[in-house]
């Protein structure tokens, strides 16, 4: 195989500060490059600057060979004969990514009529093939192409951005994280997509990803990125038999990383600590017309569960499916509209004001987003200490202090950090924060919803840990939400698969993981991916070539 | 419900010696900055001090030229230029201040009202600044003086009517766009009432749009009082006033221009500096708006 | 989109409604008795109660109003005290001044600022945006009636080209009247269009830092067919904002503007029925003018929604 | 990158907008040949019927223009045939007989005839006549069409004034057919007839071809009303008006006259102006007070600081041209320390406080604060309170309440109002009343000057108000218009003599 698409020595700065240092990659007909990486770790710039299209302020060094001409030397004017019509992207947020204010249609035959002078007429036609191409003929029947970005889903949208990017069969396509944004089931079905496509019309790609179980089951060669410099490389299975360099090795360690299984087992027969019965939460949409009725949004539908002391129970569904309404339920947030909650045998709902707060001081919870949950103008002390405002009358100004400095400690932060602000933390250091913000009260049941999603694989390692350890020294109980199977299984003892505000499936984490039975836990499990799984696969292929 | 992570403004981030380390390299701010705090200077000096006593008219010392004795020259009345440009400092600082503090006094309360308490108050009162808004601040002035009669402090009441809907709006945007943010959960979850998470989390972080926007209406307000004052309708003699300066000067252009143009010089730098202050400060404070600057 | 519309609709009647409202219960209060004004310093007391009987001022508040709100609705505006003509035909002349007046400044305000905002935008940062945005950052601060005293100077009394005020008439010289209101429309547009040039140029701006910009570009686009095709047309959401927030400033600018130009449009009207408390004709003018700017609001929100989608649906 | 086009788009947008402007400024100032007169006025008449309001502005358009009488004013104030060629009256002073012009037509086409005179003079004393000037006519007793061309009055008592009464703008004949529709589409028989009336902008009139005298030497002209000074300062210089004969801001008068363009006519009016005191209130009772006010107030420095030195000073109420003046300027010469020591023997040593309640015009306004200076000086401090004239009629005129205020009397010889009970002055003196009841019986001219001499006397020694000026009328016209009127002896801007000298 020839390389369609070279890199080599691609240094890139940004006002003099070093973004990529001494980059190559060579892309191949057919064939999937795979670039691996934290954030920050100067991936997306590499496909910025194969695309010419570096922010402003950037300066770039080294050769980007296509088909014999060199890139880097090419004016814009040049360039716009090249992008979209031989080279094309796939970008990480579908949302953005598509002008809000033009249709699907418009902005698929944009770049057919701009590369091949066709006439809107011909453009349509060829958008519908486009579409086709990318799965999306369904939907052609019920007016999409005159579909507006807001009106899809997410998974529909990646497949209109992935058309824009196929429309004029380009020969080479870069995606750069386009999975990212989306749910694990419809990661899977973009995935064999851009695969079937990459195979089909014999496209080379540059697949960008942090997630290495993805890397690993779509790309046959991968390179691992560290600070701008491409620090290993090697066809897929060899690189991740014979790692070498420390970062791949820490990377791939984490990556698979499974915190300490519990010691105690679970006390069960006592009273169960939260009680959920038959909880429904609806939301009003907005009206059609004023002839329609009021349609309502069922967001939770008669959910029932228990959780006992010292239990760490797992929350799994996608976006969209009612994990985080409830989760805001059960902290007191927003009552139900049907059904209980029981907390320490009390309704938060029902009971006194100063009750409610003694009940809150049992109940914390960790966000998902470690930048958006602290206000930026508090010091760490006054944002870790905030729940203590429930114990007013009893605490001390300095047994506060102390309490928050104790807190500090216990989640691997130092009391000195008390009088920092939050801006100056890295994004791990703050959802350590957040945690010891939840344990100041020390409450006996912690929500977290999604703390590990927004985190990268290595940072992502430790914090789980953190919530391992806590459970297991300070014997308090999780309701831990995510869509993190991984996760999800790394840390708890029961699990509840939800799909649609329904409960479809509870039981046991491993059993539930190990031997699905409603038929959406089987689909979330199977499209989950997993980095051994997608390396003994790729063997066995490589191995039926082979013989 | 959320189906994407909802994207945020950023929040500006807290660093005071970072920020008054970059106001110092800022050209909108120091430009504006001097400009105000020189307006601000003439006004409060005119308190205790002018060259000459603005209310004591000397017909045989009219329209003087520029020299040591009179700096700017004298106006129709033998009345010292200078000394009238200050008080006319004083009149557009006060009437802009007042102005901008019913606005924000009345209009933000409104506004997180507005923000917190969805459904009919929320209706009420966007209806409300709806219908403020459809009257021209300048016709509502007109209304206004018509019935109490002009004077300063109806041209400040004019003004600040106006006002109140803008801050109102700025400030329910700026508590909306707050409103999904997890630290205010956070503090929920603490136990603190909409009051106190008001006045500790929504207040502070939307300060920043909040003295952004004072600087805006501030010139605005400025620029109002003197075309009030232009038409007669704002502040009365004896006190001076930059607009009523300019009427009175204009049918003398011809041979003494400089009675026209040191009022007119004065309205638009005491506009620009605010404009300018206001920039300086959105770049300074909201990094989201940096490159809106010139 | 239609229900958009009719939602949209209903809170306009309601402003409306309030608008009335508090107009005719301004009015109520401002001193001064109509007929006294019109009868001058001799008036006789029986002569004054017999005018005020013949002018409708005797009858209680709520039916006054519900009668004034009824007379509108049906296009009866009552008659002036003053010049003892039908107000709508007042209105109707003043509105021939008014409207071209601000609808003009605000087209000429708009063909100035886009273009510059979007040259502006396009080389933000490089010398010549700096230099426009710094005369626009100046001409913000320039009242109007300022550069409206310049220009008569220049103009009129210099140059003697163009008239310093008065306006001839449509009917009578159509040509005479262009040039009556090119001075005043320029007057006024000039400051419009530096707030205008600045909001254009911050929100395209904006709209080229979004990712559906980088989109546009790796489909190949130019970046010029990037800046029409999907920065321009969506920067014009903010503008819009703008463009309709002026409309109210315009409406009062033209209050000064006329006055300067000795103009014969409905800010004068109202300015000279104030002090000639004519009532009756304040009163419909005043609401006249409110109802348009309420009514500009309406349109501007229903062209949010032409231009944005993403707002048809939301009441 | 595409700046090229860009700021090509940019180059035609703003040659375009240039073309537009060459396109719109081109035309205007043409030379073409004058025959039109464009005339400034401060106020808007409220309507055009001269017979029934008493606002100046209404015959300031359609007297001797539109509307004739049976005689007319001159220029210098000489009562001149107009209407009527000729009148005799007979021997015992009752009856007056006037011969009219023949072949005279309304502007509707109907004929004039003596019918229409007996008409409107009949219409002008009716019972229930609005008409402003009604003691004009309370003399005549009857009207009696002799023929068509020949019409007598009868009158109750014999009286020298009648032909100049006849002159007034409010005797004026009309045809019965239009009376009733003159107030917005006056018909008359002057050289001029109305065409058009753009409310808030201007009048326009234009030559009347079936005129039955000399045709006027104009063939259009227009009113345009503008009352801001600035404006009016604007219309004027920069050529857009072609006179402006009551014009508003005396500091600009020293501009047209020393501008070749224009000419400049000084006249005088009767308008005292005054600073008025409440009588009746706090320290005005006073009569020291008022002294030493008077003292207080420099008369000379407020006329050429607010007027620019355009206008009398006077010492009392009465019009320094009249022949009854009495010079009385020397009873209260500017003298702060005088004032001060009266004030201080008053039982006011460091003064008070008052309001000064002004009204629209530039002399109150400018004045007051003026004023306003010089009587801090003695310590009374003012507090200035503009007003419109709505509100100055109702608070100061009607119900007094007010403590000084500026305003010029423009009725002549009215020195009578301060015999009247509740005049806004308050101001009540027997002896004044008296001299007023004993000049009302004298008919005696010597005699009557004698007394309105020493009624002048007793009002100024008493100081009822701060006499300040007589106001000046200043009139400006393009240098090029000749056969302006340079005095008004009476409101009214005749245009049938005037042309323009270059044509």
């Amino acid at each position: 195989m020839t390389s369609v698409f070279s890199a080599t020595d691609l240094c890139v700065s940004i006002s003099g500060k070093p973004i990529l240092r001494n980059v190559s990659f060579d892309l191949e007909q057919g064939k999937i490059l795979g670039l691996v990486g934290e954030s920050g770790s100067g991936k997306s710039m590499s496909a910025l600057s194969a695309m010419q299209l570096l922010p402003e302020g950037a300066h770039q060094i080294g050769d980007l060979m296509f088909e014999g001409k060199n890139l880097t030397r090419a004016t814009d004017t040049e360039m716009t004969h090249v992008r979209g019509k031989d080279i094309s992207m796939v970008f990480q947020e579908p949302l953005t990514a598509l002008n809000p204010t033009r249709t699907i249609g418009e902005q698929v035959a944009e770049g057919l009529r701009w590369h091949q002078g066709l006439t809107r007429k011909e453009a349509m036609d060829q958008t519908i093939d486009v579409l086709e191409r990318v799965g999306l003929g369904l939907g052609l029947e019920y007016g999409l192409i005159d579909r507006f970005p807001h009106q899809l889903s997410g998974g529909q949208r990646q497949r209109v951005v992935i058309a824009i990017a196929i429309a004029c069969k380009p020969k080479v396509l870069i995606a750069d994280e386009p999975t990212t944004a989306l749910d694990v089931t419809v990661q899977a079905q973009i995935l064999t997509l851009l695969k079937d496509i990459v195979r089909k019309e014999q496209m080379a790609m540059l697949l960008i990803s942090h997630d290495l179980a993805v890397v690993a089951d779509m790309a046959d060669t991968v390179a691992i990125m560290k600070d701008g410099v491409i620090v290993e490389r090697g066809p897929t299975c060899e690189l991740f038999d014979n790692l070498s360099h420390p970062y791949s090795k820490k990377l791939f360690e984490t990556s698979n990383h499974v915190p300490v299984p519990r010691q105690e087992p679970v006390d069960k027969i006592t009273q169960p600590l939260l009680k959920v019965s038959n909880v429904l939460r609806e939301y009003p949409l907005p009206r059609a017309s004023i002839f329609t009725r009021r349609q309502w949004h069922r967001a939770v539908q008669h959910v029932s569960f228990h959780v006992a002391p010292r239990q760490s129970m797992g929350l799994v569904g996608e976006s969209g499916c009612g994990k985080s309404t409830l989760a805001r339920t059960i902290l007191g947030l927003t009552p139900p509209n049907a059904g209980h909650i029981q907390f320490l045998g009390k309704d938060p709902y029902s009971v006194s004001r100063k009750d409610r707060q003694d009940l809150q001081l049992g109940i914390q919870a960790v966000f998902q987003d470690p930048y958006g949950s602290f206000d930026p103008r508090h010091t760490v002390e006054r944002t870790v200490g905030e729940p203590l405002h429930l114990m007013r009358n009893e605490l001390s100004r300095s047994q506060r202090k102390k309490r928050v400095h104790e807190v500090l400690e216990s989640v691997g932060l130092s009391s000195a950090d008390a009088n920092k602000y939050p801006h100056e933390f890295s994004g791990g250091q703050r959802q350590r924060i957040a945690i010891a913000r939840a344990l100041v009260t020390n409450p006996s049941l912690i929500v977290a919803d999604e703390p590990v999603s927004a985190l990268d694989v290595s940072i992502r390692a430790q914090i789980l840990d953190l919530f391992a350890d806590l459970r297991d020294r300070l014997g308090m109980a999780y309701l831990f939400i995510s869509h993190d199977l991984s996760a999800v299984q790394a840390i708890t003892d029961r699990v509840i698969v939800m799909n649609a505000g329904r409960i479809v499936e509870e039981g046991p984490t491993g059993e539930v993981f190990s031997n699905p039975k409603h038929p959406y836990t089987r689909i979330l499990v199977s499209a989950a991916p997993d980095l051994n799984e997608a390396l003994r696969k790729r063997r066995e292929e490589e191995n039926k070539h082979t013989h | 419900m959320n189906q994407e992570l909802p994207s945020y403004p950023p929040l500006a981030s807290f660093d005071e010696i970072s920020i008054w380390k970059k106001a110092f390299h800022s050209r909108s701010f120091v430009i504006g900055a001097t400009l105000a705090l020189v307006i601000l200077i003439a006004g409060v000096t005119s308190v205790f001090w002018t060259p000459y006593a603005i209310d004591v008219l000397d017909v045989s010392k009219r329209l003087k030229p520029m020299s040591s004795e009179f700096w700017f020259g004298t106006d129709q009345y033998g009345r010292d230029i200078f000394s009238m440009l200050m008080v006319g400092a004083r009149t557009s600082i006060i009437v802009a201040l007042i102005a901008v503090g019913i606005g924000m006094l009345i209009g933000v309360p409104l506004g997180l009202l507005a923000a917190a308490q969805k459904g009919f108050l929320e209706e009420l009162v966007m209806r409300t600044n709806d219908l403020i808004f459809a009257f021209p601040s300048l016709l509502s002035a007109v209304l206004i003086t018509s019935i109490f009669g002009p004077g300063t402090i109806n041209a400040v009441i004019a003004i600040g009517i106006f006002n109140i809907p803008v801050f109102a709006r700025v400030a329910r945007g700026g508590a909306l766009s707050l409103s999904g943010r997890e630290f205010l959960l956070a503090a929920r979850l603490s136990g603190k009432s909409s009051f106190l998470i008001t006045l500790e989390h929504i207040i502070p972080n939307i300060a920043n749009l909040l003295i952004v926007q004072a600087t805006i209406q501030l010139s605005l307000a400025i620029l109002s009082e003197a075309g009030l004052s232009y038409l007669g309708l704002g502040t009365q003699p004896p006190m001076a006033s930059w607009g009523r300066m300019l009427y009175e000067a204009q049918t003398m252009v011809a041979f003494a221009p400089q009675l026209a143009l040191y009022p007119g010089f004065a309205i638009i730098f005491s506009v620009l500096g605010f404009n300018l202050l206001g920039d300086g400060l959105r770049d300074l404070l909201d990094p989201k708006m940096r490159r809106r600057v010139a | 989109m239609l229900w958009f519309a009719f939602l949209r609709l209903i809170g306009l009647l309601t402003t409306l409604l309030a608008a009335s409202l508090v107009i005719f219960v301004v009015l109520e209060v401002i001193p001064g008795d109509p007929a006294e004004v019109m009868l001058g310093l001799n008036a006789q007391p029986d002569t004054l109660a017999a005018l005020r009987a013949e002018l409708g001022l005797n009858a209680p508040l709520s039916t006054r109003y519900v009668n004034w709100l009824l007379g509108m609705l049906q296009g009866e505006f009552g008659v002036s005290y003053t010049y003892s003509v039908p107000v709508s035909e007042l209105i109707g002349e003043r509105i021939q001044v008014s409207l071209p007046l601000a609808t003009g400044a605000l087209i000429l305000s708009t063909v100035i600022a886009i273009p510059i905002g979007v040259y502006s935008a396009r080389y933000h940062g490089k010398v010549i945006d700096t230099g426009i945005m710094s005369i626009a950052q100046i001409g913000i601060a320039i009242p109007n009636f300022w550069i409206a005293i310049l220009l008569v100077y220049v103009f009129a009394i210099v140059l003697r080209v163009l008239p310093s005020g008065g306006f001839p008439g449509w009917d009578v010289s159509f040509f005479g009247s262009l040039q009556a209101l090119l001075l005043p429309v320029i007057a006024l547009a000039l400051p419009q269009a530096s707030i205008l040039a600045r909001v254009m140029r911050s929100a395209l701006l904006d709209v080229l830092h979004e990712d559906y910009i980088r989109t546009a570009r790796a489909k190949g686009l130019s970046n010029k067919a990037t800046l029409w095709r999907h920065g321009v047309r969506n920067a014009l959401i903010p503008v819009l904002t703008i463009l309709g927030l002026q409309f109210s400033f315009l409406i009062a600018g033209t209050v000064i503007i006329e006055n300067l130009f000795y103009l014969p449009g409905l800010g004068r009207l109202i300015f000279q029925g104030i002090t000639q408390r004519d009532l009756i004709v304040v009163k419909s003018s005043v609401m006249l003018l409110v109802a348009l700017t309420i009514f500009v609001t309406f349109l501007v929100d229903i062209a949010y929604a032409a231009i944005d989608p993403r707002l048809r649906r939301r009441a | 990158m595409h700046a090229k086009s860009l700021k090509s788009r940019l180059l035609c947008l703003a040659g375009g907008a240039a073309l537009v402007l060459a396109a719109l400024t081109g035309a205007h100032g043409s030379a073409e040949a004058k025959s039109s007169l464009s005339l400034g006025m401060v106020l808007e008449p409220p309507h055009l019927d001269a017979t029934a309001g008493a606002a100046a502005a209404i015959d300031e358009v359609v007297y001797q223009n539109v509307f004739q009488g049976l005689t007319r004013i001159g220029p210098d104030g000489s009562v001149l045939p107009s209407l009527a060629k000729s009148w005799d009256v007979s021997e015992d002073g009752m009856t007056y007989r006037f011969h009219l012009q023949t072949g005279v037509l309304f502007h509707d086409g109907t004929p004039f005839s003596a019918d229409d005179v007996k008409f409107s003079l009949d219409r002008a004393r009716a019972e229930g006549s609005v008409n402003a000037q009604k003691p004009l006519f309370a003399a005549i007793s009857d009207v009696v069409v002799v023929d068509p061309q020949t019409v007598n009055i009868k009158l109750t008592t014999p009286s020298g004034n009648l032909a100049y009464n006849l002159a007034w703008g409010d005797a004026v004949i009309v045809s019965p057919k239009t009376a009733e529709t003159n107030k917005t589409q006056p018909v008359g028989t002057g050289p001029f007839k109305f065409d058009r009336w753009m409310k808030g902008q201007e009048i326009r009139i234009s030559r009347f071809d079936q005129y039955w005298g000399d045709q006027p030497k104009l063939e259009k002209a227009s009113f345009r009303f503008i009352s801001d000074p600035n404006a009016a300062f604007a219309a004027m210089i920069s050529g857009d008006l072609d006179a402006f004969p009551t014009f508003s801001a005396p500091e600009t008068i020293i501009q047209f006259q020393a501008d070749p363009r224009f000419e400049v006519a000084i006249g005088t009016t009767e308008g005292e102006t005054i600073l008025a005191m409440n009588n009746t209130r706090g320290p005005l009772k006073n009569k020291l007070v008022r002294q030493a006010i008077s003292h207080a107030v420099n008369k000379q420095a407020l006329i050429d600081g607010a007027m620019f030195g355009l206008g009398t000073p006077i010492g009392t109420h009465f019009a320094p041209h009249h022949p009854a003046y009495n010079d009385l300027t020397g009873l209260y010469p500017y003298d702060p320390a005088k004032a001060k020591e009266l004030l201080a023997k008053a039982g006011y040593p460091d003064g008070f406080s008052a309001t000064l309640k002004l009204p629209p015009p530039t002399y109150a306004r400018r004045g007051g604060e003026l004023i306003a200076s010089d009587l801090k000086k003695i310590g009374i401090d003012l507090k200035i309170v503009p007003v419109e004239w709505a509100q100055w009629l109702s608070e100061v005129f009607k119900e007094t309440n007010y403590d000084f205020t500026i305003v010029s009397h423009v009725e002549p010889m009215d020195i009578g109002i301060y015999a009247r009970d509740k005049y806004y002055f308050n101001y009540n003196s027997d002896a004044f009343k008296k001299l007023i009841e004993e000049l009302n019986v004298t008919v005696d001219e010597e005699k009557r000057y004698e007394l309105l001499k020493q009624a002048q006397q007793v009002i100024s020694e008493d100081a009822v108000n701060v006499y300040l000026f007589q106001l000046a009328k200043s009139a400006v016209w393009n240098a090029n218009v000749k056969g302006l009127w340079r005095n008004s002896p009476t409101p009214g801007n005749d245009l049938s003599q005037v042309y323009w000298a270059n044509n």
